[in-house]
């Protein structure tokens, strides 16, 4: 990896928009993408409209976009598995955890058990995570 | 009934092209006729010939050619706007010295005195933006 | 003389939904798409403000962003009517003027 | 002209954006003044952050772009007469119409005399003006 | 460890000082900047509950754009600090990150 | 200090290129670095070489190559969202088969490492959008 020579930052992608009416989710995400290849302590924050990019179902023939939903799926292989969704944001639209998909990873430390990546937390949990950041990417 | 439609922000950025490309071919399909689309604001980055989105996604540009070459639309790049964000036509990429024009086919550039004639002539004007 | 009064962002977002409520006249309609169809579902923190706003306006959404955002037609506020582009086209017609809340 | 034979519609254009922040303020101001060139009837309205555009005394130098504000004095020169504020929208954000440039125009069928082309109206006043328009823009 | 919170949209048209002050901990600073200076101003209906956030945070406002957009430095809510380009890069080497509320 | 910039928005349409500018001028007359300036979504449209502003206005992407040549800043546009948005420099327009490319001087295009590189170099990421 072409990075500072074992540098290891918390590295922050907050998202805040809905997907389909702005480009901010799938650039987000491709973003993320590459950042799973530099060994960097990667979290990823689902807060405001940002959790709509998480529903399952999502179905986008109609619109003529290219549905993308399917890839959060595969962050677990990217070894992606701190995954925070603010509980407040959630409340606020009527949706709860059972409207999202579930994200997985496995864990290679524990001979390869799926374990969840997605955590629904508090504002107050939330805040303290996003404070403890070295790097915070905003979308 | 006759349409005037705006577009003012770029391709994929928003979804107002999307959006606007989505009710222009509904209003075609019902017989309906598209006095002229106008693209103002980022809008007029709907008219660069240079886009290459990536295979497995829409290209909005060729998808608005496509549409105006078929049911002669009138797509209309407005100039200032155009100016300001890089798009030109091999018109004003001379009267400017610039060494490149990237108006895709279908799309013509002319002055904001055309939307608001579109706004006069057509029985709705529907805007499409952020 | 009624206008079609279309509002594309979230209200969660933007002000673009509360600014068409307040500048709309009682008897307009109010199509709500992209981003705005979050504005047009049950149990929200908004739902209420747009029941409420029905006494006044008569509600449309476009069914096709409904979809896209994995959001269910059938959690739609009550009598908010889904309609597709052809229904957003149609509204367009049985509507003297549309204004866009941008 | 080159407008449909002696059409006249009711054009208003709507701004809800402060200037500066996004361009909407400047390109709206430069379709108004094409649109002037053509024999409509025209209104403008400046409601929720788009009663910023009209503020005196608007500075621009330090932040390296162009001062537009002086050309909304200039809007009773191209005959356009009808500027509604909606007077809500001043008071959530602490203003008055002392706060906002002074717009006149002269009038022709009255010895060209100096007359207010500014008008501070409330809320409903101003949901009816444009419930009566043929075509609304919006910015 | 503290944060610097940038806003830089009106808190009149998006949700953005909102969300940074739900979620900025209580200790960070907030620099308003671009649209975002409107949130600074004394008199509007955002400015008791800025001035209730300044308990938890420290507030910044950009000058330049106070002026850019006719306001006046003397009308800034008591105790946010003005500063210039200097003053904004000078509050980002004195924190330790930069987060964007965008 | 080493600064890294992230600039999201296409100039002129919104505040967030000018307000980069600003700051990287006031950071580089305080003596700190720039490690990069990043141009991600609509920010590639920065990098356009085709603008032409009115004569009395601000030219952004001039003002950002001048700034390059004079302080030898890293200016890189991303590969993707460039792509997507029709930014090309020579050899993306033989790869693409284009008839133009765009990329003004002292820009370059990369991938979207370059971003994350810059976020481990830099002692403060800063980022400008909508």
């Amino acid at each position: 990896m072409e990075n500072g020579e074992g540098v290891v930052k918390k590295f922050c992608y907050i998202n805040r928009k809905a997907p389909y009416g702005t480009i901010y989710a799938l650039e987000s995400l491709e973003v993320v993408l590459i950042a799973a290849a530099f060994d960097q302590d990667i979290s990823l924050v689902f807060a405001d409209d940002g959790v709509y990019q998480l529903t399952k179902g999502q179905a986008t023939e109609a619109i003529g976009m290219k549905n993308f939903s399917k890839t959060y799926s595969a962050l677990g292989d990217y070894d992606i598995k701190k995954i925070y969704v603010e509980k407040e944001s959630l409340e606020e639209r009527g949706l709860s955890a059972e409207d999202l998909q579930a994200l997985k990873y496995e864990d290679e430390d524990d001979d390869w058990a799926e374990k969840d990546s997605l955590f629904v937390v508090e504002r107050d949990e939330l805040a303290g995570i996003i404070d403890e950041q070295d790097v915070i990417l905003s979308f | 009934m006759k349409f005037g439609i705006v577009v003012n922000e770029g391709p994929y950025t928003h979804q107002s092209s999307d959006s606007a490309l989505q009710f222009v071919k509904a209003a075609l399909q019902k017989g309906h006729e598209i006095f002229r689309v106008f693209f103002y604001h980022d809008g007029v980055n709907n008219g660069t010939s240079l886009g290459v989105p990536p295979q497995d996604d829409r290209n909005l540009t060729l998808e608005w050619s496509g549409l105006a070459e078929k049911h002669g639309l009138d797509l209309v790049v407005c100039v200032a706007a155009a100016q300001r964000r890089g798009i030109l036509d091999e018109d004003e990429m001379g009267r400017h010295g610039k060494s490149a024009n990237n108006l895709a086919p279908g799309f013509r550039i002319s002055g904001l005195g055309q939307l608001i004639e579109s706004g006069i002539q057509s029985d709705r004007l529907v805007t499409f933006g952020d | 003389m009624a206008i079609l009064h279309t509002v594309n962002k979230s209200p969660f977002e933007r002000n673009a939904l509360e600014s068409c409520l307040r500048l709309a006249k009682a008897g307009s309609s109010v199509l709500l798409f992209e981003d705005g169809v979050i504005g047009a579902m049950r149990n929200t923190r908004f739902s209420e403000k747009v029941a409420q706003a029905m006494d006044d306006y008569s509600f449309y959404v476009l069914g096709p962003d409904i979809q896209a955002r994995g959001l269910d037609n059938d959690k739609v506020i009550d009598g908010i009517q889904v309609v597709d582009y052809n229904g957003f086209v149609d509204l367009t017609t049985e509507h003297d003027t549309v204004q866009s809340w941008l």
